[in-house]
């Protein structure tokens, strides 16, 4: 393997990355990257990111051994990296905490977010209400509508939701939205990006603040196994921000890392959000990167069951390690991500988030093709309490009164 | 430097560039509303291509975007369309006004081939800042194209010093912070940032963004060289929407009566 | 103070505990008490124990100092104990785990719960599929409706759900039911009480696999303030189990300690969970304690807000503390409760659960009393996504849409 | 021990005791159903006293609960009322079946002074057990009140021993695990169950819980002293609600034509 470093200079791995935005914008991206480079190499952030993480987060996260799920389904050991006990329910906060840091950092005061779910947009004003910001969330009216719960929430902390109503009213154009309130407030305003996607530095700052997962696994894989690495390391991929975290410390080695894409309703109807496996080369929210789109270049609506893996493009890393083939990348229909949740559910005792199913579902098949002694682990990004009134409309055999 | 940037280049007046949406509400639409202002003294034509995700616009020119989609209007089809214009009498300079990747899927090798066919003679890509556009900005040098450049205000001073020399065709200058649209105030300090724009371009310097009121683009007569008038334009474009698809003539007339109005004197 | 020790053999807390159950299941509680002897003093029980603690749950929480809520309020700082991060969202699940591990090494293949809202169900359904056991779970007609999410996640988790429509068809009557249920089925089945309640040895049980919350707490703020000990320590009481657990290794300490029931809609109204301030000697569910209850004994519906503090009872080690005075215990009402969660959330960025609210308005007033070089602990006992749709209909200011 | 124990325990037939609700459907019912009982042969008496909370007994006690309730029954006017069943010519021993809670909040001391008064002979408090149970059996003892115990198939063998020994009134045997309510089968090893309990005790050995037909009871006549019988009865009671608040006499001649049904035909 030729260990190109990336991203170059440009932010760019390979063909894809870069920062396809306005003129307006590029100074602020300039200023990020300077502000965000002398952070990450002063010791004093890192320490103070690191007990921030561990203090109000409850990091590190366990490694635990799936012993009856691996049992029932046979085949390889199956870890779960558990993001879900993170403070908020998931991986997102890793980020959320590392960049409003940065921020608070830059004298910032106030934040900008896009959010689908809700996932980002509650840790986005998780920790704004917690380092004292004020927080704007942009959301489409449909994703408001589909996400009451979370809407609230998001107020509960003090954050203002912008209802998105350009576009299908979903996760993109809600990211165009933030995009154009950054290229408004650019001066005072911080726009913390929820996945590891949008122009250079984002795709680089999201990693780096992801790969505590990655870095925590490998200790953790070392000393409650007999080898010191797995044999197989799996996440799901929806901007790929959990994914890249876990794969970070796993790219130098050769373990086989796997991303898993939501296949919908499966990659040949027109509902799924395999980007990897069915887009093209394109530019989508300041990146070039694979996305799904026409041939004429107009970005399709994704489909998912699981609304955080429910976008048209990937991050511009994950578009290269699928092109250098170092990650294979896979993908996983709504019903074979549902079966993964109810097994894990009755033999785990863990309800995951529908995202981390598409993982799950993924290893399971996967594990089934190696021996008992070696182990698959597997990144559980979040945990599925957000996703119970989805689940009840699609769950058969549990009857939901 | 063709005949048509020319004369742009070499006109004596304070320059009027309109913006308006291929396919707004339909083509045979775009090319009379191009007459017309043409007729009503615009110096160039900022033609945008309808796009699904346009980051750069405000509400107004996202709702044309979403017309012109509903036409099946695609950025090859709005270069042929200028073809067309041409054919129609249209002589001022026309700019395709398009996001990136709707030109990276048609490809730039392509676009700028059939850009040269069909006498378009620029090209602003909103969401392709400098840094990013050497390759284009070489292809389409080969070919005689403007590639324009625009500068912010919040532009670096040796960038802005670097962009304003290189510039061709003209030099958008972005009057304000945000998307496109209309504004009611503009910043301070923008006079000393045209002032700066001027001072190292070969070009006319032209300033843009949120102008929407002869009062406004009076502002800047002194400090610039012509103006862009986008979201203004589209939102007339839109009340006029329905009159432009039946009883065409009059709308156009209506169109025009608004352009004057819009004006400053001396531009008409 | 006289360390008299507590229980003594009869599971007398002074005047109170005991085992007030039919004869039927006397040898099971008998059973269970040297199963629960013998598995606590074999190291091997501890180390399971503390592994699966790790492992599966996420401990230790950490100890969030509250920075911003202790400027916002004035005077002592506020630190929390984060039992908000475990799986599952609340402290129940160490208690539930610590009973499973019991239950295995005891050979049963079945266990029975009660619930209220649901916390203590899911916690229990959660470790019945983790340690591959049956699960019933008694729970309210009344319950079911409001709770009807929890009730989903039971089912995904593989537990039956069984609907109890006597009485007042609310938690008490789900205990109630499953005590029913256990004397039918006492041999082969293992009862997993959720809280410090219920016949001995269940509350000196609880305590045991709950006292890690304050084990962890003094280590942590040892480590992590200038003093050795906090100057109080706070925690709700709905059964008192998180409460317990929290005071533990702080009662033979001179630490003022507080216990906060919940006023509901205030203490001199008909609607309120304040049991040890308005009730009275009596025996419910196996146990002498304290009591809502009718003259003649008719045991009263309680109200909250809050359903894991609308309890009539209380467990009987409180009710010794109390008379004892070795804790004071105050009343908290919605309102306050409702003011102090919102104030959390957006000083924060934690949405903590209703029951934990009550504790944390009580020690905004508490430290308000006391000077900045003081510190007050406050158990966050869990998070509040649960609650997202009570404070839906509660919250003024924040419009729900 | 008085004569009317002295009589239940010198009867030399097959004992039946019936339980019922104090207040069910209300009090002159409960006077009436507890003479019809005692004329139908009934041996003594259970009076049960409505509970917020009966975690011993299934959902038809429950109901009758319930029911007494609403009538405002509670534990001091269930013991008085035994003076009135005393004036109305009941003759049998009346044991009250009360939860532990209430007799507390009564208060022990004026309980048992209050049965004494009115004409009580035992006490059956079915969750407090044995362990729990000394200064009430103290009280009781003072008073020449009979506090039942309750031995079940789960207790264990010295224990079993120690309360068939001591136990007052008679030795209640609980055929099945469980709650109260309709049983359609008993388990195996109950009849060396009842035998071990006959074995040391100085009373009648009576067997209860889920008794419900004449063919159940008659499968207890060799191992036992008698059998206490409460849900059937009491869900008889339930379906004759209406009538014996308003045509009580009709009502109670049902209610006898049922207890002979049950009973076998030596008790009667
Ligand atoms: C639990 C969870 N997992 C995964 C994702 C996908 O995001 P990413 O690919 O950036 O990890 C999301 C996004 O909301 C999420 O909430
Ligand atoms: C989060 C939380 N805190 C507190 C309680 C009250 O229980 P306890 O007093 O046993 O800690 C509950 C009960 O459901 C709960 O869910």
């Amino acid at each position: 393997m030729t260990a190109t470093i990336v991203p170059d200079h440009r932010g760019r791995y390979g063909e894809f990355g870069g920062k396809y935005v306005p003129e307006t914008i590029m100074f602020a991206l300039e200023e990020l990257e300077s502000a965000f480079e002398e952070a990450i190499s002063d010791p004093a952030f890192n320490k103070l990111l690191q007990k921030e993480l561990a203090i109000y987060s409850g990091r590190p996260t366990p490694l635990t051994l799936a012993n009856r799920l691996s049992e029932t389904n046979g085949g390889a050991r199956i870890y779960l990296k558990r993001e879900d006990l993170n403070h908020t329910g998931a991986h997102k906060i890793n980020n959320a905490i590392g960049q409003a840091l940065l921020a608070v950092r830059m004298g910032k005061k106030k934040i900008i977010a896009e959010t689908g779910a809700g996932q980002h947009g509650v840790a986005a004003a998780t920790v704004a209400a917690k380092y004292g910001l004020s927080c704007k969330v942009y959301m489409g009216k449909e994703d408001i509508r589909r996400q009451a719960l979370n809407v609230f929430r998001m107020k509960l902390l003090g954050a203002q939701v912008i209802e998105v109503t350009s576009g299908s009213q979903t996760l993109k154009d809600a990211t165009n939205e933030a995009i154009r309130e950054w290229v408004a407030s650019v001066e005072d305003t911080f726009y913390l990006i929820g996945s590891a996607v949008g122009p250079h530095p984002y795709p680089k700052m999201v990693k780096r603040f992801q790969e505590v997962i990655g870095i925590e696994t490998m200790e953790q894989f070392d000393v409650i196994s007999e080898r010191k690495l797995p044999d197989a390391v799996v996440a799901c991929v929806g901007g790929g921000s959990n994914a890249i975290g876990m794969f970070a410390p796993f790219i130098q080695s050769d373990v086989p890392l796997y991303g898993v894409e939501a296949a919908g309703l499966g990659v040949d109807t027109n509902h799924h959000a395999a980007t990897l496996s069915k887009g093209s080369n394109g530019v989508i929210h300041g990146s070039l990167t694979k996305l799904l789109q026409t041939k004429e270049g107009q970005i399709t609506e994704p489909y998912s069951i699981s609304a955080g893996l429910d976008y048209p493009g990937i991050g511009p890393e994950h578009a290269y390690l699928h092109d250098t083939k170092r990650v294979t990348y896979e993908a996983v229909t709504d019903q074979e991500s549902i079966a993964a949740l109810k097994l894990l559910c009755v033999n785990e005792g863990i309800l995951c988030a529908l995202e981390s199913a598409h993982a799950v579902a993924y290893s399971l098949k996967l594990a089934r093709t190696m021996d008992e002694n070696q182990s698959v682990v597997v990144c559980l990004s979040g945990r599925g309490d957000k996703d119970v009134h989805t689940l009840m409309e699609h769950v058969e055999g549990v009857e939901a009164e | 430097m063709n005949k048509r940037w020319e004369s742009f280049q070499n006109s004596t007046q304070y320059r009027f560039v309109p913006y308006i949406m291929a396919g707004d509400p339909c083509e045979e639409a775009t090319i009379e509303l191009s007459l017309a202002l043409q007729e009503c003294g615009a110096a160039a034509l900022e033609l945008g291509v309808p796009y699904s995700d346009p980051l750069a616009d405000g509400p107004v020119i996202q709702r044309a975007g979403m017309r012109g989609l509903g036409q099946n209007m695609t950025l090859e089809k709005t270069i042929t369309l200028v073809s067309k214009l041409r054919e129609r009498g249209l002589k001022i300079p026309v700019i395709i006004f398009t996001y990136y990747n709707l030109l990276l899927q048609l490809g730039e090798n392509r676009f700028v081939t059939l850009a040269e066919e069909n006498g378009v003679d620029g090209l602003l890509v909103p969401d392709l800042p400098y840094e990013e556009s050497s390759y284009l900005r070489e292809m389409c040098s080969n070919r005689h194209l403007a590639l324009i450049s625009l500068v912010a205000p919040t532009t670096h001073e040796d960038k802005l010093h670097k962009l304003s020399k290189e510039a061709q065709g003209f030099l958008y200058c972005i009057s304000s912070l945000g998307v496109t649209g209309v504004r009611s105030e503009f910043r301070d300090g923008l006079s000393a940032f045209l002032h700066a724009a001027r001072l190292n371009a070969n070009v006319p310097v032209l300033v843009g963004f949120g102008l929407s009121s002869r009062e406004q683009i009076q502002q800047f007569e002194e400090t610039s060289d012509g103006f862009i008038v986008g979201s203004a334009i589209v939102n007339k474009i839109e009340s006029l929407e329905k009159q432009l698809m039946s009883n065409r003539e009059e709308a156009i007339m209506e169109f025009k009566h608004f352009i004057d109005s819009l004006l400053p004197v001396y531009s008409r």
